[in-house]
């Protein structure tokens, strides 16, 4: 059947495809989807790894749950931010929002 | 056997959804690639048998996330035209690639112990919830409360202003 | 209240930054406008921060038509602008030239006119509340019950003139044709239906938590800007004011019947909405006084003259249209053709005031607060 | 659901449970398309009557035919796309917002054991599948490149994702009542008493969130007609309209099949396990048309909110309240109170959430005189 | 239009004594008052009909465009006092080629639309209006087409009825 190692490289693979979204794009929604990306990929290590080797294979999902609350709590504030961002500067672009004051 | 392959093309699926939504040129399209992709993390859930996740991932990142992504584009008005790659985006590209390479390599040359082969068995929600609320209840009330926060200060900080 | 630094504005104009405003276009086909009406809404999110009226879609030249017709024959033209309550255009109309040309009207001709246009009137709001009710968005149910009643008023109008919607009744000197025998008959059955649809609506609209929600405190407008907006007919009596042109500058029998002019307290949406409701009562009230008290007699001046010319001649007659003071200017230089007939249309004036009303309201309330408004655009494109 | 529970619902057609879940749902397809095309009958024949129209009869006997007649000119219409329109986004879209419907309708028993599977989480999968809906609808909005559907696509975005949490609250007290989230298991619980006796606060709050969700009046802000000509479907045509179409109603059969379950008793009571499935069947269809009727009638009768009263009815309202109902379950069932104490607490709520709502139904108190005046005035003419 | 002093109504003595100094003739209409006045003197004269407490015209009901034809352009404003319920009709000649008029959109806001459509219908210019564009016709649209001789005033000679024959029997 699918060995853990699958896994494991399924989800080193989507954390660098995130990973290099976080680095290459500008836009912040766009950086934060690759941010959410990553934390797939940590997800579906937490549960891989629990599910093969934690005896009752319940932790990792645990993990997991905290992970979502924090993905979705993340993106609710990063999205306000952004929305913030638009409605003063009329841009969602990062650089652009290097100054650090409005 | 099928479950393998199912395993292989839901890995394919998400893999080149995820590089959809880093090499796509609209926003849009992005978003509903990262959707397929979070979709398909949700099928890997089903194979780890822990199905309440996987409900989960549907109920929160696609009818949550996601959708206040798209809300977010919606009314940012983001759409073509826009150039959304920046100038590290090469350099970017080589460090990724590294990284994957070194955390596959990792991934595959260590020797896990136990039995990874075995296919894991189903998790019952009661013993999840057993666990979250009984070994984990105060991570799980910080968490509530991170939300709570995280809540208000999203309203805190899109709220519109008069004279605005 | 700002909690960000004052300087963040101009800050953002120097770097060059600009928002790009998101336009929509409401019209000219779209189901709220109520004809051919368009609107161009500049939003921000839901939030309406200018409007655009552009009307036209619909100008016929009715000014020029009249002036190349014969006084008589223009008046089909006429009752084409306010098409809900045509009869009240052709009083008018009749009004004006009748006061160029210094013509009688018979007693009774004035009970048969001043009964039609205030059913005219009743059916002009019943198609009010029923569009109004639609732009809330009560699925059509409001319209059908308003569609039943109108087509009871058009039966009648059938009846007495032959046709429903432009029957070009009413003639210089009085009406083309005496009231059908039954007539009386006949009316009140039709007024009993009215009040009971009268009755139906009011407690589908205004018993409704939602519609009230919906309405109140929407869009108040002041007794002076109003006035000074030119402004009339229902909206400006929901604002207070209670002038209705049939008791401040009474014409025909209208001295000689009892009604009240319904006004409202804040000029707000659902002022507007309630004084036309009750207006409705006014006019059933005012058709049943004049079933009562209508003569016998000439239904038309029997001493008109076969060939209508007039002499230099001006008059400004104005009535209480459905819409507000529907005013004719008619100029006459010899001849058996107006020199210049200018139509001064309530719906017009009303509608200017319609880019003010609606900044800084949802685009939703911009449909209601346009409902609200009660324009007819043939009236408004004359 | 590859994975999800092992266990056969009823017997296995071949033996092969892939082979027996396809046929399964091929089934359910067919008998929704057909139950699709009769509820678009049925709304039109309902609303007709409410609306004292006849609605559709000219196609069949009594008009039995028009949707398929409907259908078959869907089928054959032109399927149009505009320029501006995002090729994948926009064809995709309607397919998307489909799928999650047929997700739901696998999940569904329709009898006892009677269902394409049994799932354990049913309840969690529902809503899960449901929320998932919305991405379709976000695709048509974004992909049309019309500001209409883009408006109607924020509308609809922002609504569902609001009124889902008191959905699902509202679902979480059944569960945490009955216990488990098997939707075959909760009906088997309620054998003598449905939950709504249980929990009449959770169905209202459930009723009037599944408005929202369904897009129904009064919650039918995202497909405005009269404000935004349709919302989000406003670029689709022939098929792909109705695709949209068929999601409307599936996912009304759908709800309504959930909601009879869940809180109805579905198909068991009142004695459904004894009178065999073909009882079971009966009150499956008695149930879920009572409560498809329910949502024709509110949507016939009842104006639209607007967007803000729409958010704050559900951020200040329902979600205290559905907050408040969980609060109760959970001291009555931690406590091991008597269950009687949940009908009366819940009972309260419920009252507490009408009866405010009725309170705010009061006439507008600055045309409390017009109200007054009028109907005086009209009672004398009478 | 006679110009009897005998037949004037009330309001013109009204007129006379809160506004002594306006340049204006008295006239009549079949309906109204009629203050005819130049076009220089308009503006003074609407707003002594405004601000003055006993004449208060608060009100801007109506405003008819007329082609005289060889006499110009002549526009006629009709004001009404809700205050005191009388109503008065001004009028103001253009001569001909020079329809300048100053706007009353600063006093009325109601003066906004009249005035264009007044604008666009016979080519009148008022200075200061802050939306000169058309209203009811098309926005490049540059012909007058209630001008007594607009380009298309030769078909409706052919489709319109001549003078002298009867109208109809009733």
């Amino acid at each position: 059947m699918v060995p853990l190692e699958n896994y494991l490289a399924l989800s080193a693979i989507l954390f660098s495809i995130g990973f290099y979204g976080v680095l290459a794009r500008r836009n912040a929604v766009l950086i934060l989807m690759s941010i959410e990306l990553m934390l797939n990929a940590v997800s579906i290590n937490f549960i891989a790894f629990a599910a093969y080797l934690d005896p009752d294979r319940i932790i990792g999902a645990i993990f997991a749950v905290f992970v979502i609350t924090v993905a979705a709590a993340e993106v609710g504030l990063a999205l306000a931010i952004v929305i913030r961002l638009f409605r003063n500067r009329a841009t969602s672009n990062v650089d652009e929002a290097a100054i650090m004051k409005w | 056997m099928a479950t393998e392959i199912l395993w292989w093309i839901f890995a394919a699926a998400i893999v080149g959804t995820a590089l959809g939504v880093v090499f796509s040129g609209s926003v849009i399209h992005s978003a509903i690639f990262l959707i397929l992709s979070l979709a398909g993390v949700g099928a890997m859930y089903l194979f780890l048998m822990v199905e309440f996740l996987a409900l989960v991932q549907f109920l929160i990142y696609g009818g949550a996330v996601t959708v206040l992504i798209l809300l977010a584009l919606m009314l940012t008005r983001m759409g073509a035209g826009e150039k959304v790659n920046g100038s590290q985006a090469p350099a970017g590209f080589m460090v990724a690639v590294a990284l994957a390479a070194i955390l596959v390599s990792v991934a595959v040359r260590t020797a896990w112990p136990g039995d990874t082969g075995d296919m894991p068995h189903n998790i019952a929600i009661e013993a999840v919830s057993e666990k979250l609320f009984l070994d984990f209840g105060a991570p799980f009330v910080i968490a509530s409360a991170l939300l709570l926060v995280a809540l208000i200060g999203a309203i805190v900080l899109a709220r519109q202003e008069d004279g605005e | 209240m700002s909690i960000w630094p004052e300087e963040r504005l101009s800050h953002a104009d120097t770097e060059g930054f600009h928002t790009v405003d998101m336009t929509i276009n409401v019209g000219p086909q779209h189901p709220a406008t109520h004809g051919v009406f368009r609107m161009v809404l500049t939003v921000d999110g839901e939030l309406v921060t200018a409007c655009e009226p552009y009307i036209g879609y619909l100008h016929r030249g009715l000014e020029k038509l009249s002036e190349i017709n014969d006084y008589r024959q223009a008046m089909a033209f006429w009752d084409r602008t306010d098409y809900l309550a045509g009869l009240l255009c052709e009083q008018a109309y009749c009004m004006a030239v009748e006061k160029l040309a210094d013509i009688e009207v018979p007693e009774r001709a004035e009970y048969i006119r001043v009964m039609l246009s205030e059913l005219s009137r009743i059916n002009s709001h019943f198609m009010f509340l029923g569009a109004f009710g639609a732009d809330v968005g009560s699925f059509g149910t409001s319209f059908t019950y308003a569609w039943r009643e109108r087509e009871r008023i058009y039966d009648l109008l059938e009846e007495v003139a032959g046709d429903r919607m432009f029957p070009t009744y009413y003639r210089p000197g009085g009406v083309a044709m005496d009231l059908p025998e039954n007539f009386e008959k006949r009316c009140r059955e039709v007024l009993g239906h009215i009040f009971q649809g009268i009755d139906d609506l009011d407690g589908l609209l205004t018993g409704n938590e939602i519609f009230v929600e919906r309405c109140r405190a929407l869009s108040p407008l002041t007794t002076e800007r109003a006035i000074n907006l030119g402004v009339t007919g229902p909206v400006l009596r929901s604002t207070g004011l209670a002038w209705d042109l049939r008791k401040a500058e009474p014409y025909s029998i209208y001295p000689q019947v009892k009604f009240d002019i319904p006004v409202g307290l804040r000029g707000d949406v659902f002022d507007r909405y309630m004084v036309r409701l009750a207006e409705m009562y006014q006019s059933a009230r005012i058709v049943e006084q004049c079933l009562e008290q209508i003569p016998g007699g000439h239904f038309l001046n029997p001493k008109l003259p076969r060939n209508l010319r007039i002499d230099d001649a001006e008059a400004y007659v104005r009535i209480e249209g459905t819409k507000g003071e529907y005013g004719v200017h008619a100029v006459a230089k010899g001849g058996n053709r107006p020199y210049r007939m200018k139509l001064r249309s309530p719906s017009f004036c009303n509608l200017s005031a319609l880019s003010e009303m609606v900044v800084g309201h949802y685009v939703a309330d911009a449909i209601i607060i346009l409902g609200s408004l009660d324009i007819v655009l043939g009236e408004v494109d004359k | 659901m590859n994975g999800a529970s092992p266990l056969p619902f009823g017997d296995v057609f071949f033996g092969w449970s892939w082979l027996d879940a396809i046929i399964r749902i091929v089934i359910v397809v067919l008998i929704m398309t057909v139950v699709v095309v009769y509820l678009t009958y049925g709304e039109r024949k309902v609303v007709a009557r409410i609306q004292q129209r006849l609605g559709p009869n000219r196609v069949g006997p009594w008009g039995l035919l028009q949707g398929f007649a409907d259908a078959i000119k869907l089928l054959i219409k032109e399927d149009i796309r505009p320029r501006a329109a995002d090729r994948w986004v926009f064809e995709f879209a309607p397919f998307l917002t489909f799928i999650p419907v047929l997700m739901v309708l696998a999940a569904l028993p329709f009898a006892r054991d009677w269902g394409v599977r049994n799932v354990t989480l049913g309840l969690l999968f529902v809503n899960a599948a449901l929320g998932l809906n919305i991405v379709g609808i976000m695709m048509a909005g974004l992909g049309s490149g019309n500001k209409y559907a883009l408006l109607g696509g924020v509308r609809a975005a922002a609504q569902m994702i609001s009124y889902e949490i008191p959905l699902v609250i509202s679902i979480i007290c059944v569960a945490m009542v009955a216990g488990t989230l098997d939707l075959n298991a909760i009906a088997i619980l309620q054998e003598d008493r449905p939950f709504l006796l249980l929990q009449p606060l959770a169905f209202v709050i459930f009723f009037t969130a599944m408005l929202s969700e369904l897009h129904r009046a009064p919650f039918d802000i995202p497909v405005a007609e009269s404000e935004i000509v349709g919302g989000y479907f406003v670029e689709y045509s022939g098929i792909r309209w109705s695709m949209f179409q068929l999601t409307e109603y599936a996912s009304l059969w759908a709800f309504s099949i959930f909601g009879s379950v869940v809180f109805l008793g579905g198909w068991e009571f009142p004695m459904g396990s004894d009178w065999g499935w073909g009882w079971q069947l009966f009150l499956t269809f008695v149930k879920s048309l009572a409560w498809i009727i329910a949502v024709m009638w509110v949507r016939t009768t009842v104006p639209r909110l607007r967007i803000d009263q729409l958010m704050s009815f559900c951020w200040k309202v329902l979600l205290p309240m559905s907050l408040v109902q969980l609060l109760m379950n959970g001291f009555i069932l931690v406590y091991d109170w008597p269950q009687e104490l949940l009908t009366l607490t819940s009972g309260i709520g419920a009252a507490a959430l009408v009866g405010f709502i009725l309170y705010r139904t009061a006439r507008h108190p600055s045309v409390a005189h017009l109200v007054g005046a009028y109907k005086r005035a009209g009672a004398q003419a009478q | 239009m006679s110009e009897e002093k005998a037949t004037l109504p009330p309001l013109a003595a009204t007129i006379k004594k809160a506004l002594p100094r306006a340049a204006y003739v008295p006239g009549l209409t079949k309906t109204d008052l009629d203050l005819r006045v130049a076009p220089a003197e308009l503006l003074v004269l609407v707003q002594g009909l405004k601000d003055n407490p006993a004449l208060d015209f608060d009100y801007l009901r109506n405003m008819t465009g007329i082609d005289m034809q060889e006499n110009g352009l002549e526009l006629k404003y009709h004001l009404y006092s809700f205050k005191h319920g009388h109503t008065v009709q001004i009028t103001v000649a253009t001569p001909p080629g020079e329809s300048h008029l100053p706007t009353l959109t600063g006093l009325y806001a109601a003066a906004n639309w009249h005035e264009r459509e007044a604008a666009e219908m016979f080519g009148f210019v008022f200075d200061g209006h802050p939306d000169p564009r058309n209203l009811l016709l098309e926005e490049d649209l540059r012909i007058h087409p209630l001008l007594k001789a607009h380009p298309l005033q030769p078909i409706e000679v052919v489709q319109g009825i001549e003078d002298g024959k009867a109208g109809f029997d009733f």
